[in-house]
């Protein structure tokens, strides 16, 4: 695990309100897995104080991709900065996806910026394996397609694609995800996570489910980001026991 | 030159350099090791222990404010016996000086984990976290009432002769007499300061941020408070003080040596640069060479006012 | 959708709306004129007013911390006599609320200050500081003196009619029992908070870099703890709370109200952006709209608990 | 009195250490005379949290110029603003120079970053004035000649100029000074212009002087920028009584 400032080479708007940034960071690149994160000091000063957690995003050669949108102060200053200018990168974070298992079909199901790890996981999925991307969103400008293959979209809105949820989705192609031996690979806001988990279990789908947490430290040492176990009376920490989990181990 | 003398004696707990990893900021020890060399560190103060394995709050436990944060972690631990069987033989190898920080909810339950800790060769001394919620006094905070401290020196005191170190809250105005009870009780020195009571709101849904409505602020925002508080006791009571709030680079480490500590701790930088802790012993010795400081505790409380 | 009533009642002073600026943080009105229109802004607490004259602290008075910034100003104003002469009547003309700080070091002195300006028809209301050295008492702070800030609202209630707000110092472990006194002793409302007592260092000179050893630390730092004065506060005591502290922009304001605040009041904003108060004011009337909120009045206390 | 979201067009650094700051601000070029300075806030985040005073150093048409070393926080990030980015400028503030008076020589005394407000002065000084400008530093590169005329340099190590303080080169040309009808305009570290005091009480010169001190606010609201007046039991405020005060007024 490193710690490594790492000249920005540019950010880039690769669709309106989404932002991709590159920088150079070798250590990190090599070690780095799909679904693990980094965590990210924005700015040399104590205001925002702590860094921010983004995923891989995915890696071309020794540099690294962030996607990210302009939540607060943190995407902000980041949606901003300079070829040349040095952010503070501390990773590579977490577990990630577990690629390997008995499926021909790699099922992605994201909702929004839930996108940005799965670039680098198409890439990285072994080539005897299909994939089917579900991406969801509120509405058609929510909907991310980068570095995706085979994507079905679903907006709330109907503004793209399927009207109604991801899961309202898969549903519907119930027949498609049933034909195959598929995994599921899942990133987006637990309201989504808890429908995909309720799912799952009804269809008895294998599933990975990366979640989201406030985070201070990111490896494990501020206790900050419980999640709590479906088994025991107890919290797993989403920065150093997740933030991938078995839909099965966690209660959302 | 010849080399600088960086150990600094906290009453009768001697270390090897004035920086201490605060406790509830460093985990056991074992994921912040993969950043920095705890080697070097003067003295680690683990997680607060309590009697049983205590599993925290729900989510949301943190909420970053302007140059701070705030955490309710809900001093979740793995408890006594597992922080004896898994947590010790780890630390002990690092060869910095273990404290160990105790939680309680009874005065009986401080004592009983200092007694069952008392022969754990690896614990050098024990950290009072007052802190807590009194379960007997309907959930006031120990902390906050100057009896209810002075009791608890005095039980843990009788129990131990290791080096007792209170840590003081700073939701008070009058710390001073809280150092000088703990002093008369017997204690060996005191920790200043622990988190400022805050809060933070959503605007939106109305709901407290945090889970458990109210969180402990620390981090930079706090730093000229808790210089304050360790001045006052630094002016008014005779006892190795033990500086920790903002920390955040060797600078502030040396403002609060200035203002009167022997020690200081460091806490939420280090999630923000693990190796903060090494970083700050590097800047120290170079500034103790730059003022032609040969010993670093002639810092202590040489303030000019 | 028709107009949002943003005017709001603290006990019965009634104010168009419930941005106010704090006392100290606006001088007397005349220079902070000319930045913005002091006749959009809810109320003006002037700088805390005294018998006499008071020249103020030498320098260094600030110092700026992390998302912060001490001062130690030491009370420095005019005095009673010029306050009404010079600087009401350039006041009363700006059609805003006009609200009187007093600052004494006796109880006589809060008493006779009271007095002398309840004739003033421009003086709408008095804050009472209570956050000043008590001369009698060896230069304890008032404020920290639970039956002190009784007695100040005893007497300077049996003077006037007109409404009083205390103005709580944050720097106790209880504050709702400060409010709670002064509720009983017929006070209209509560200010919450004043600034925390903070210092900072000059690491090579060793000395304190204001003047006065400690100050007062206000602005976004100490938002964390004004919020959960102000909720302790609100849960506790049945009393109009006016908001302070760290307040930046319309969220914060937004976020005191939710808290609890039936008002507001900025102060270290002003220094940063002395047109802050209209464009809270903007932005809280937005914040209204958007949320189908016709009167801001409900935002008081409608925390989520 | 403006507050002003100025571009920044450019920062030069004109020698080692010491730059220059252009920035389009036509609200305040119009106003602005010499000695005055603005109150500018250097980030958006809450950190540094208050503005940083700096004297107009020039002006070029509707841009303004401001000079400044690198001290701390504030003027770490001002020396990195990129072309286009913006600062948050209040001004103008504070009283200036007066440059009229009976005098045929005007004689600037500055020590290190006093320097700044003089480029302005010297350019709008009336033509019938002669300039002298004496300048001081503790060594070479503190010496500051940007936009200066005539200039005299005094170092307290030697490298460069006299070897001394300004008010020991001054002294040294004592003869010089009295020749002329002069009138001592200075700007410098307390020290220094506690020596001028002096100096001038003794030959009985005129001389006003930018003085120094903590600020928040810039423009009297908040009370922090005393300095002591000379002759009442009272303080002025540096940010409205001044930053100019005629030297018999103040005590240093
Ligand atoms: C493991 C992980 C991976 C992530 N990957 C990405 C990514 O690839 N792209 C992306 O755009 N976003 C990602 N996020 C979310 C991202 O971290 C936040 O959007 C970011 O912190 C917002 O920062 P801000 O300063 O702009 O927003 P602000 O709202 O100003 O500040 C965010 C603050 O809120 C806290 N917070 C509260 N709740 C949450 C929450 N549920 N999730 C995150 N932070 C929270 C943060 O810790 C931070 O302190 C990820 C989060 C996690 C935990
Ligand atoms: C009227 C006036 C005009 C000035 N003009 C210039 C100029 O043209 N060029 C230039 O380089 N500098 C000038 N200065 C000084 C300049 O304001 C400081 O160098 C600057 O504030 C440093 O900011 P920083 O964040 O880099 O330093 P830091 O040391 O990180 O922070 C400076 C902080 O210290 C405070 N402070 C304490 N003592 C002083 C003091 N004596 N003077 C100023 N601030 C102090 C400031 O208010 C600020 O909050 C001027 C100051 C004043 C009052
Ligand atoms: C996430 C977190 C958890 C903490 N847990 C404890 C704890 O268990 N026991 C304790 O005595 N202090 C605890 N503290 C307080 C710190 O030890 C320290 O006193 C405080 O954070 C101020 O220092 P800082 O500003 O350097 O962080 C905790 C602080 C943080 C931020
Ligand atoms: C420079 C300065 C001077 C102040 N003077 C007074 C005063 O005279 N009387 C008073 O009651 N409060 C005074 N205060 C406190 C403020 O009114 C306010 O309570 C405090 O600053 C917290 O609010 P803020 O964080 O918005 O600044 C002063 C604050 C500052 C920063
Ligand atoms: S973010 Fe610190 S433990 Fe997970
Ligand atoms: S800086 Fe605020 S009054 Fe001068």
């Amino acid at each position: 695990m490193y710690i490594v400032n790492a000249p920005v080479n540019e950010v880039r708007k690769i669709q309106p309100g989404i932002f991709l940034l590159k920088a150079h960071c070798p250590e990190i690149t090599k070690e780095i897995k799909p679904g693990q994160f980094c965590n990210i000091k924005v700015s040399t000063t104590t205001s925002p104080l702590l860094r921010r957690p983004f995923s891989v995003c995915d890696i071309e050669g020794e540099y690294i991709f962030f996607m990210f949108n302009v939540h607060g102060e943190g995407t902000e200053l980041l949606s901003k900065k300079e070829h040349g200018e040095l952010i503070d990168v501390l990773g590579p974070l977490g577990n990630g996806f577990d690629l390997d298992g008995d499926y021909d079909t790699a099922v992605i199901a994201a909702g929004g910026l839930g996108a940005a790890p799965f670039p680098f996981f198409t890439r990285m999925l072994p080539k005897n394996k299909n994939v089917l991307s579900f991406m969801g969103g509120r509405s058609k400008s929510d909907i991310i397609t980068y570095g995706l293959k085979n994507v079905q979209a679903a907006t709330d809105d109907g503004s793209f694609g399927f009207k109604g949820t991801i899961i309202d989705l898969m549903n519907e192609k119930i027949d498609v995800l049933k034909k195959d031996k598929i995994k599921i690979f899942s990133c987006g806001p637990n309201p989504m996570l808890k429908a995909l988990k309720d799912f799952c279990d009804k269809h008895s789908f294998e599933a990975l489910a990366s979640t989201e947490c406030a985070m201070a430290c990111g490896f494990g040492i501020c206790q900050g980001c419980p999640i709590e176990s479906s088994e025991d009376d107890k919290y797993y920490l989403v920065c150093k026991d997740g933030p991938v989990f078995d839909i099965k181990d966690i209660k959302l | 030159m010849r080399e600088i003398d960086l150990s600094v004696s906290i009453g009768k707990l001697k270390l090897k350099n004035p920086i201490m990893l605060a406790s509830g900021t460093v985990g056991y020890g074992n994921e912040i090791s993969n950043y920095t060399d705890l080697s070097k560190i003067g003295g680690i103060v683990t997680k607060s222990v309590s009697l049983k394995p205590r599993k925290g709050n729900p989510p949301q436990r943190i909420v970053e404010t302007a140059s701070g944060m705030l955490n309710a972690i809900g001093l979740a631990n793995v408890g006594l016996e597992a922080f004896i069987n898994e947590k010790i033989p780890f630390l002990e190898k690092v060869n910095s000086t273990l404290i160990c920080n105790i939680a309680a909810s009874t005065i009986e339950e401080y004592v009983e984990c200092t007694k069952t800790l008392v022969s754990e060769d690896a614990v050098k001394a024990f950290e009072i976290n007052v802190s807590c919620p009194n379960v007997k006094e309907g959930g006031l905070v120990f902390g906050n009432d100057l009896k209810s401290v002075g009791r608890i020196t005095e039980k843990v005191r009788a129990v131990t002769t290791k080096p007792i170190i209170i840590k003081l809250s700073p939701n008070t105005s009058d710390i001073k007499s809280f150092a000088k009870i703990v002093k008369d009780e017997g204690a060996d020195a005191v920790s200043a300061i622990n988190t400022l009571v805050g809060t933070a709101f959503n605007i939106k849904t109305r709901k407290p941020k945090i889970f458990n409505v109210t969180g402990g602020l620390s981090g930079p925002a706090i730093k000229p408070v808790a210089l304050a508080k360790v001045l006052e006791i630094s002016r008014n009571v005779d006892i190795p003080i033990i500086g920790i709030g903002g920390i955040m680079d060797w600078k502030d480490a040396a403002e609060f040596m200035v203002a009167g500590a022997s020690a200081v701790q460091i806490g939420t930088v280090n999630f923000i640069n693990p190796n903060a802790g090494i970083e700050i012993i590097d800047g120290l010795k170079e500034f103790c060479r730059s003022e032609s400081i040969d010993e670093i505790s002639k810092l202590t409380a040489s303030y000019i006012l």
